[in-house]
């Protein structure tokens, strides 16, 4: 579905990813694992087109999309749940979900939604930026599914959540890609949730892609080895 | 040097707030010296405009001065509208000794051997006008309102004082109000004048309001249903090319005073007038009293100029005292001693054409006087640039020329 | 004949040139009209008119209202006008407007239509104030036998504060022979002072209540004359009249306050979306606001001698000019400056002395001449002794409905939704699928409409010239700061309270130092609320 | 160079790590102490007459669900936000709800937020030189130079936080975890008698999380402790007593298998299948 | 303890270079003044000297509001208040100076408070004759509003665009204040002319350069000291405030004494420029309270580019060179360029004329590393 091929990206001069290759099945969850700092969220912003990137491709469906504005990803198909949430903090919690339904599909904040995450329910009416850090964690969530994007982007989507909820999250992610045919692209540091939801999983250092598999083969040498210290 | 062409600087603001007042003296500068060059020049020579623009900031006048005098070496400078900035040159102008031609009517005050005031002083506007209202209107209250600077303040404690002394108004009859520059709020003050005006006697407005605020208090007069024949207003700072930025028809019959009126019927003006619409290419073009005072200041000039058979500043200071030139009214205009000139002084009414009716004028024109007669600390005091007393502040009780360093060098220069 | 003593004359400010004029002319009309005197010729009392001094003129009208001329009224009020014109050839002819190259003519004498005259072939007759207050005092005398019962009524209230003793009886006379009631209470309304003057104690009751000022004028010597009975109820319709007026005056004041806060909030407005919602530093918005008026100007221009429909038309016109402005602004400038606030308030600067300086090369560097059409003109009385000035309430009306449209837009549309996620993360919101570079220049052109908007409004309320949007850049961010930066009702109670708080404090301390109090007021303020009067609260704005 | 492992192990506690002396006074009991403390927002009550004690040298876990109130209680005791009602007292002596931000900081309270703050325009290193400038007014901090002691103890930091690659780089373009290190690295600069800690190993690896731990547990003893975190694992390997908040009170409180036992806090918190998650 | 923190901005290169570019202009203008005769292609004559003195006043005040905007995130949009109380207090000393010489020869009263009837002369107006006193007061009396004004705003944690506002606030209220005759400051004429600056005759070409030179002093002094600031560590605490200035709370420092300290040794850095550029233009008038200017101050700093302090002085001098030359070059379109270059200075200079500089630089050291990495 979403085939990274051989980008190169750069921090003004410093090179952060290095010719890195990875491809995303359809209908399948693909965890990226890595240590801080290796450019795993780098990777992401270079999909999403929030950092230019200066080699290699990036093939959605097929068709490149690494010139597109970053506006049209996501009406391609292209949900995004970036780190650190960026919710709008002055919105309410509604109108966070409804910047999702400019482009088309949809005129209502599906219910769907808040069955989910019943406390956006609770919280609508609040500004976005006075939630608690779950909570915006899941209102970021939300808000990516309002777009009704056929490939998702996660990065730490566990980060700061309660358990019960990273569970419920994770079965939620099992169900769309089960159920509705979606993909996912998991930047995720907690291996047990990975090794549960993942499909298959992919490991970044230093900007490369250095081993990449069934989440199955993910063995505790290779975990030893690029997420060791 | 004396071959090259002669530089006329034109100092007047082209941008900022002042512009809108004084771009035109800067287009009728360039017109009266093409004509002149037209004419054959000065003395066998081109004149040459020199133009620069400070930006309505005061010290750039004085930079600008400096520039033209030293760098550019213009042998006489016409320019500046407010005070402010002619106080700015001033230092300037008689460090350099050049020559500075202001047309604009001020407060008074001053003195300089350096600078030529064509414009009205206080007892060739303000005095006759207060005395037209009560001798020909009636009036017996007073409002004095005015911009909060120090023309107004410096001609309303004139008017205050001749009010109070000369003609016997009390003190309870005259309200005086100051606003700020470019106020454009004039409900409150309307209102008040209105009520001020509905006690039993006949009240006028005397305006020294500036420039950009005359709008909208003129629109308020008239929205308030305040008539001129209710309170009329006669304005000091009111001309034709402010009239051009109002719609006048409400302001019709409210007064202004002034020593030159575009609608003045003599052949001088309408051949100056139709010049001007020709310059601009432009027959709504209008004309004003400032404009009046460069005209006869660049003609006083030019007089000096060939009587002197020279530009040397010195000698054109000597020269132009006593010249006299037609002015645009159908009288003469004579350079006094003391740098000011003699002016007739009209009212008029405004009419719904943007034009003034003159509907009173003085008998005989009126001579400038810089130290106002009306107040304690320079009644004694008068000006006489001429040889030997050289004097700009002389003290006719102790017979002793104050402080001016002019009129010190010029005593050491004769020591020496 | 005894003249009417003259304090009684004081209606709306004392005149003593209106006083002379008006009274010579009643005396003759009245003599004139008894006597039936026989009819000079008419063309003598015309030529009279157009020549002579002014004293000779008004010797004239008063010639012409006695003559009992059946053309005196026509030829007053055209004289009034200044449609009294003298031709080439020296005949007297009026003229049917006085604007336009051309004018339509008919001869004064006869009234035969004389075709159209050449502007620059006649001349008007000229007129001073004394003679304007003497024609309309002949008038409205003539108009009291006039046939339409609604000229009558006007007339007979347009004396009300004038009446003297000879025009009172002959107002006497007119009661007599009126039928039309309204016309009758008109009269009677208009005799109720000089019946006061005489001591009719009844009269009182005929004005009580009535804010003229002329009857306060009369009641307060009525209270001090010696007749106690006479005094003391004149005192007492006094007080009545003084709460009254306490009353107006203190409404008046809101009035005032309210009126200079709909002009703050109307050209603050569009800040309030440019830099309040946006965060554009646009220094340029007063220069929007000029180009807003100028609309207006142009427009007038262009439909010569229909200011109404010029002004209407300039609102979507003005609207339309500043936000094209702020379009081209928008996308050859701001859109360069994303993220870099600050930088916007250089550019904008320039962007300003440009807009500032082409509009002095272009048209003039002098205030343009923005006509006030007749339907906002002057003032309406809302009760006795309350007129607000008509300009100020259309323009107090205008600002609400702007207001309310922009709300709207800004909370009922997608267009605001947007704008505002876009503004408060970028990325994050074209990542959501907003376009957010066609979001900023819509918003950045509907703030410049706005503003644009504000011009048109402020056409009617002061001068129209290059610097005019100097005057509003400084109030304009104040106000968006002090209501607190990214709302609208903040802009809008901020508008309103510091046009209330300076026009309350003006009349006490004067306008410069009230000027000063408002800005210490909002220096004081902002310490106490450190984010404006509707502050952004939460965790989020704290960062 | 010494082994880094060696700096984290909990029986050598370094130099650097040592308290700085506060005024301090826990003779007589807790070194924390909140009783009935309430504060809403626009009538939402998010801690509602919370009250807990936290002894000197304490290292305590506080969990649960998101929106609990964990973060406004800490914003409440470094004086961020104003209680309605209730008392914040440090020590037996300072009542802290008197005291602003920078007071209550000097007094030895320090605080890693939930969301990294760190100053972006400076460089690693003067993030760790400012937390940890040892006189903070305004004359000293204008003539202070940095000694060589004070130098070593930065290296020292960066070390452990791992950035010494990054000293010179501005902290704005440190990734998310790495922020949360430095964060920590300031923290562990300004050598508080109490830590609070939000959410120390989001975004962190295993690994990381471990030596996160360890360095907890290092401090715990001189300093105390106070530890958010939604990752069980985590909690478990650090607490000895947990408290789990809910709706801004206290919902239980215990050991972590006495709280884990608890079928509230399974039910509102740790969600039933809770051993899948949590190793 | 207290000794090195002036010394140490020495040791920084880009100080270095700044202080010798300036002397070295000091120097050579001095000596094109006086070395070469009036008539020499490169005598630079009286005139210049007094323009580049002024120039030097306005690159002072630029330096003092980067110090505030650039390092403390603080944009005051009324420094050029500081300036103008400065200016004020050499002013009134200056009028105090003309003594008899003035019109009404009045020994005591300045000419405005004579014709418009003082009796006396008001209590702020004593002391003002004697030097030190009104220089003192130009540093003080900026120092003071700073103080005043600063300590509550700073307290209440007022901050960004609201702060801006009321700076503005402050300088518009000032600047009808002494719009105002009766507050005794010559209204809107302001005060003006000014004989003699401690016995030296204003009109003489020696003293004007003597003034140019003491503005290049005073320049150099008021870098350093900015400088100094910066390199300290409570420069760094001021950056932090900027940046983050809740987080600083938490660490313990006093964000709002920070502030408020920066913020009054700007102001009297732009007292002290007020107060020598009043001697060399001559006049000091409201108008430098006027909000516009302040606005306009911003426009330098930001065009030569925010918090480098040396990019300050390149704006201003560039600004204002541009006005003096483009006024008379082309009178009736000159606002068009200058506004032109503002907006194309925006879009093509980010980080303003200093940081087009640094990127010279850096390309240029890249170069050099380049032919290094060939060469080896
Ligand atoms: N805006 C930036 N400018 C310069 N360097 C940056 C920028 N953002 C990130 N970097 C650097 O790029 C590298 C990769 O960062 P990235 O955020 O992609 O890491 P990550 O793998 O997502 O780490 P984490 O697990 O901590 O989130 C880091 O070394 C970081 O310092
Ligand atoms: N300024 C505020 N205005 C309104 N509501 C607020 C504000 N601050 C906090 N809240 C609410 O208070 C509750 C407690 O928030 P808090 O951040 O303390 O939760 P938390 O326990 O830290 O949660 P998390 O684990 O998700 O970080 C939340 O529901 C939040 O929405
Ligand atoms: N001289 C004037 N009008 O300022
Ligand atoms: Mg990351
Ligand atoms: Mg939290």
């Amino acid at each position: 579905m979403l085939s990274i091929d051989k980008i190169d990206q750069f921090y003004g001069e410093s090179h952060t990813l290095w010719g890195l290759e990875l491809e995303v099945a359809q209908r399948q969850c693909t965890c990226v694992l890595g240590r801080n700092g290796v450019g795993k969220t780098t990777m992401l912003k270079a999909v999403m087109g929030e950092v230019p990137i200066r080699g290699g491709k990036l093939l959605f469906d097929g068709t490149d999309i690494s010139r597109l504005p970053i506006e049209a990803r996501p009406r391609l198909g292209i949900g995004y749940v970036p780190q650190g949430r960026q919710i709008f903090p002055l919105l309410s919690v509604e109108e966070n979900l409804r910047t999702g339904l400019g482009i088309g599909r949809s005129k209502r904040i599906p219910e769907r939604i808040y069955e989910l995450f019943p406390v956006l329910l609770e919280m609508r009416g609040r500004r976005g930026g006075d939630l608690s850090g779950g909570q915006q964690q899941q209102l970021a969530i939300a808000r990516a599914l309002t777009l009704a994007p056929r490939l998702l982007i996660l990065d730490e989507p566990g980060e700061g959540i309660q358990p019960n909820i990273v569970t419920e999250i994770g079965r939620v992610l099992r169900r769309l890609i089960d159920e509705d045919g979606l993909t996912v692209l998991l930047v995720e540091q907690k291996l047990p949730f990975a090794r549960r939801y993942a499909d298959r999983f992919a490991l970044i250092d230093r900007g490369r892609n250095v081993a990449e598999g069934p989440i199955e083969s993910l063995s505790d040498e290779l975990v030893a080895r690029h997420l060791g210290i | 040097q004396d071959q090259g062409p002669i530089k006329v600087g034109i100092l007047h603001s082209l941008s900022g707030t002042m512009a809108i007042s004084e771009t035109v003296l800067k287009d009728e500068m360039l017109m009266l010296i093409e004509q002149q060059n037209e004419r054959g020049g000065l003395l066998g020579r081109q004149l040459q405009p020199v133009v620069v623009d400070p930006g309505s900031n005061w010290p750039m006048y004085a930079e600008q001065a400096r520039q033209l005098l030293a760098q550019d070496q213009v042998d006489v400078i016409f320019g500046a509208w407010t005070s402010v900035s002619r106080k700015a040159m001033l230092p300037v102008v008689e460090e350099l000794n050049g020559l500075l031609f202001y047309p604009v009517q001020y407060e008074g005050e001053e003195s300089s051997q350096n600078v030529f005031y064509t414009g009205a002083a206080p007892n060739q506007q303000a005095i006759p006008a207060v005395d037209y209202l009560i001798d020909e209107l009636g009036i017996e209250r007073f409002v004095l309102a005015g911009t909060d600077y120090v023309y107004p303040r410096t001609a309303n404690r004139i008017l205050e004082a001749y009010l109070k002394d000369e003609r016997g108004i009390a003190d309870e009859d005259i309200m005086i109000n100051y606003t700020p520059f470019g106020h454009s709020d004039w409900q409150n003050i309307v209102a008040q004048i209105q009520q001020f005006g509905s006690q039993g006697k006949p009240t006028a407005v005397v305006s020294t309001i500036n420039g950009d605020a005359n709008v909208p208090f003129y629109l308020e007069l008239a929205n308030q249903g305040v008539d001129a024949s209710d309170i009329p207003v006669i304005a000091f700072s009111v001309g034709e090319q402010e009239l051009s930025g109002i719609d006048t028809g409400p302001l019709v019959g409210h007064l202004a005073a002034w020593n030159y009126f575009q609608s003045i019927d003599t052949d001088a003006n309408a051949e100056f007038v139709d010049a001007w619409q020709a310059y601009t290419q432009d027959d709504a073009a209008v004309t004003n009293d400032p404009m009046e005072a460069h005209y006869i200041g660049f003609n006083m000039w030019l007089e000096a100029v060939r009587k002197a058979g020279t530009t040397d500043v010195d000698a054109v200071k000597e020269a132009i005292i006593g010249v006299t030139v037609p002015n645009l009214s159908g009288g003469y205009a004579a350079m006094m001693p003391n740098h000011h000139i003699t002016k007739p002084v009209f009212i008029g009414e405004i009419q719904d054409d943007g034009q003034f009716q003159v509907v009173w004028e003085t008998p005989s024109t009126v001579a400038g006087d810089e130290w106002s007669d009306f107040l304690p600390g320079s009644r004694d005091l008068i000006s006489d640039w001429r040889a030997p007393l050289r004097c700009g502040n002389l003290n006719v009780q102790t017979m002793s020329c104050g402080g001016s360093t002019a009129a010190q060098e010029a005593e050491a220069a004769l020591a020496e | 004949m005894k003249l009417f003593p003259l304090p009684l004359f004081a209606s709306s400010g004392a005149r003593l040139f209106a006083l002379l004029g008006l009274c010579a002319c009643l005396m003759v009309v009245i003599l004139g009209q008894q006597a039936h005197a026989q009819s000079p010729d008419d063309a003598a009392l015309l030529e009279s008119l157009g020549t002579g001094s002014f004293n000779d003129k008004s010797e004239a009208i008063n010639s012409v209202a006695a003559s009992g001329t059946p053309r005196a009224g026509e030829w007053l009020e055209a004289m009034l006008d200044g449609r009294l014109q003298l031709a080439g050839d020296g005949t007297l002819v009026i003229v049917a407007s006085t604007s336009g190259r051309s004018l339509e003519a008919r001869a004064a004498l006869d009234g035969a239509p004389m075709g159209t005259i050449e502007r620059r072939e006649l001349r008007r007759i000229p007129i001073n104030n004394a003679l304007r207050v003497q024609l309309r005092g002949a008038i409205a005398t003539l108009d009291l036998s006039a046939e339409d019962p609604a000229v009558r009524r006007a007339a007979a209230a347009g004396l009300f504060g004038r009446v003297d003793d000879d025009l009172a009886s002959l107002i006497e006379a007119r009661l007599e022979g009126e039928e039309d009631e309204s016309v009758r209470a008109a009269l009677e309304r208009a005799l109720a002072l000089p019946r006061l003057e005489h001591g009719d104690v009844t009269a009182i009751e005929a004005l009580r209540g009535s804010q003229d000022n002329a009857v306060r004028l009369a009641l307060t010597r009525a209270a001090q004359s010696g007749d106690a009975q006479m005094a003391a109820a004149a005192q007492q319709a006094l007080g009545e009249i003084e709460r009254r007026a306490e009353i107006n005056r203190w409404l008046q004041q809101l009035f005032f306050g309210l009126s200079m806060g709909s002009v703050l909030v109307l050209a603050a407005i569009g800040l309030a979306i440019t830099f309040g919602v946006m965060g554009v530093i646009n220094m340029a918005h007063g220069e929007l606001i000029m180009l807003g008026a100028y609309t207006t100007w142009m427009l007038q221009q262009w439909l010569p001698g229909q200011p109404g429909l010029a002004v209407l038309l300039a609102i979507p016109a003005g609207f339309l000019v500043s936000a094209l402005v702020g379009i081209v602004l928008e996308r050859g400038v701001i859109r360069y400056l994303k993220g870099r606030p600050l930088e916007t308030l250089l550019a904008t600067f320039g962007v300003s002395l440009i807009l500032q300086q082409l509009v002095r090369t272009m048209i003039s560097p002098q205030n343009r001449s923005v006509v006030t059409p007749e339907w906002m003109s002057g003032s309406v009385m809302v009760i006795d002794g309350l007129s607000l000035t008509l300009n100020r309430l259309y323009v107090m009306l205008f600002a609400a409905l702007v207001f309310l449209a922009l709300l709207a837009v800004m909370r009922a549309t997608r267009l605001g939704l947007e704008v505002r996620a876009v503004t408060q993360n970028r990325a994050m919101a074209r990542a959501m699928g907003i376009r957010a570079s066609r979001v900023d220049l819509l918003t950045f052109a509907l703030g410049s409409g706005v503003a644009g908007l504000a011009g048109v409004a402020l056409s009617q309320l002061t001068n129209v010239g290059p610097s005019m949007g100097q005057n509003y850049i400084i109030d304009s961010f104040m106000v968006v700061v002090f209501g607190g930066v990214g709302n609208l009702w903040g802009t809008l109670v901020a508008g309103l309270s510091l046009g209330i708080v300076n026009q309350w404090l003006e009349p006490w301390v004067g306008a410069v130092l009230a000027k000063i109090a408002v800005l210490v007021f909002i220096i004081l303020f902002i310490q106490k609320r450190p984010r404006g009067l509707f502050p952004q609260k939460g965790r989020a704005a704290e960062g | 160079m010494k082994p880094l492992s060696s700096l984290i192990q909990r029986d050598r506690v370094f130099d650097f790590l040592k308290p700085r002396e506060s005024p301090v006074d826990v003779r007589h009991g807790p070194i924390l102490y909140l009783d009935e403390v309430s504060v809403s927002f626009d009538g939402f009550k998010a801690i509602d007459r919370l009250s807990l004690t936290i002894d000197d040298g304490e290292l305590r876990c506080i969990i649960g669900p998101n929106g609990a109130g964990k973060t406004t209680m800490m914003d409440i005791i470094t004086g961020k936000t104003r209680p309605d009602s209730g008392e914040v007292w440090f020590g037996t002596r300072h009542d802290l709800l008197r005291l602003d931000e920078p007071q209550i900081a000097t007094l030895g309270i320090g605080r890693k937020f939930q969301k990294p703050t760190v100053f972006e325009a400076l460089s690693v290193f003067e993030n760790l030189e400012l937390a940890g400038a040892s006189d903070k007014r305004l004359w000293p901090s204008l003539f202070a130079r940095l000694d060589a002691q004070a130098r070593e103890r930065i290296e020292e930091t960066l070390e452990l936080i791992q950035l010494t690659e990054q000293r010179d780089r501005a902290a704005g373009v440190l990734s998310h975890g790495q922020k949360q290190w430095l964060e920590i690295g300031m923290l562990l600069m300004q050598r508080p008698r109490l830590l609070l800690v939000d959410e120390p190993v989001a975004g962190m690896t295993e690994r990381e999380m471990a030596r996160t731990a360890e360095l907890l547990r290092g401090l715990a003893g001189r300093h105390s402790v106070v530890v958010v975190e939604h990752d069980m694992g985590f909690v478990r390997s650090i607490a000895n007593k947990v408290t789990v908040l809910h709706q801004g009170r206290v919902l239980a409180e215990g050991t972590m298998d006495q709280v884990s036992k608890d079928s509230r806090v399974a039910e509102v918190y740790l969600g039933a299948p809770e051993e899948e998650l949590v190793r | 303890m207290a000794h090195g923190w002036l010394v140490r901005p020495w040791h920084e290169r880009s100080t270095q270079v700044f202080l010798f570019s300036v002397c070295a202009a000091l120097a050579l203008v001095t000596l094109l003044h006086l070395a070469l005769p009036a008539g020499h292609p490169l005598h630079v004559s009286a005139y210049t000297v007094n323009l580049l003195g002024k120039y030097l006043c306005y690159a002072l005040l630029a330096v003092a509001l980067d110090l505030v905007w650039g390092y403390l995130g603080v944009l005051s949009l009324g420094h050029g208040a500081f300036f103008a109380l400065g200016g004020y207090a050499m002013g009134m000393y200056l009028m105090r100076g003309i003594g008899e010489r003035g019109v009404y020869g009045n020994p005591e009263l300045p000419d405005f408070m004579v014709f418009l009837n003082w009796d006396r002369l008001p209590w702020y107006w004593h002391g003002f004759d004697m030097f030190w006193f009104a220089l003192v007061m130009a540093l003080l009396v900026p120092g003071l509003l700073a103080f005043a004004f600063g300590y509550f705003a700073f307290r209440s944690r007022v901050s960004g665009v609201y702060l801006s506002i009321i700076t503005q606030a402050l300088t518009f209220a000032l600047m009808l204040a002494f719009l105002r005759n009766e507050m005794g400051f010559g209204g809107n004429n302001g005060l003006t002319d000014f004989r003699e600056l401690l016995g030296f005759d204003l009109r003489q070409g020696s003293t004007r350069l003597g003034l140019f030179i003491a503005s290049g002093v005073a320049l150099m002094f008021g870098y350093l000291v900015c400088r100094a600031l910066i390199s300290s560590r409570l420069g760094r605490v001021g950056m932090a405030v900027r940046d983050a200035s809740n987080r600083v709370r938490f660490l313990g420092y006093r964000v709002e004494r920070v502030q408020l300290y920066v913020f009054v040794v700007s102001a009297m850095l732009a007292g002290l420029a007020g107060a020598l550029y009043v001697p060399q233009v001559g006049i000091i008038n409201p108008n430098e309270f006027s909000p516009l200017f302040s606005i306009e101050l911003v426009v330098w700093v930001a065009l030569g580019g925010r918090a480098t302090l040396y990019g300050a002085v390149i704006g201003a001098l560039v600004v204002n060179y541009a006005k003096t030359w483009l006024t008379s070059a082309m009178p009736d379109a000159w606002l068009f360029v200058l506004g032109g270059l503002f907006v194309a200075a925006t879009l093509l200079l980010p980080q303003g004329i200093a940081g087009l500089l640094a990127q010279l630089r850096r390309r240029k050291s890249a170069k050099r590393d380049e032919d290094r990495e060939a060469l080896t």
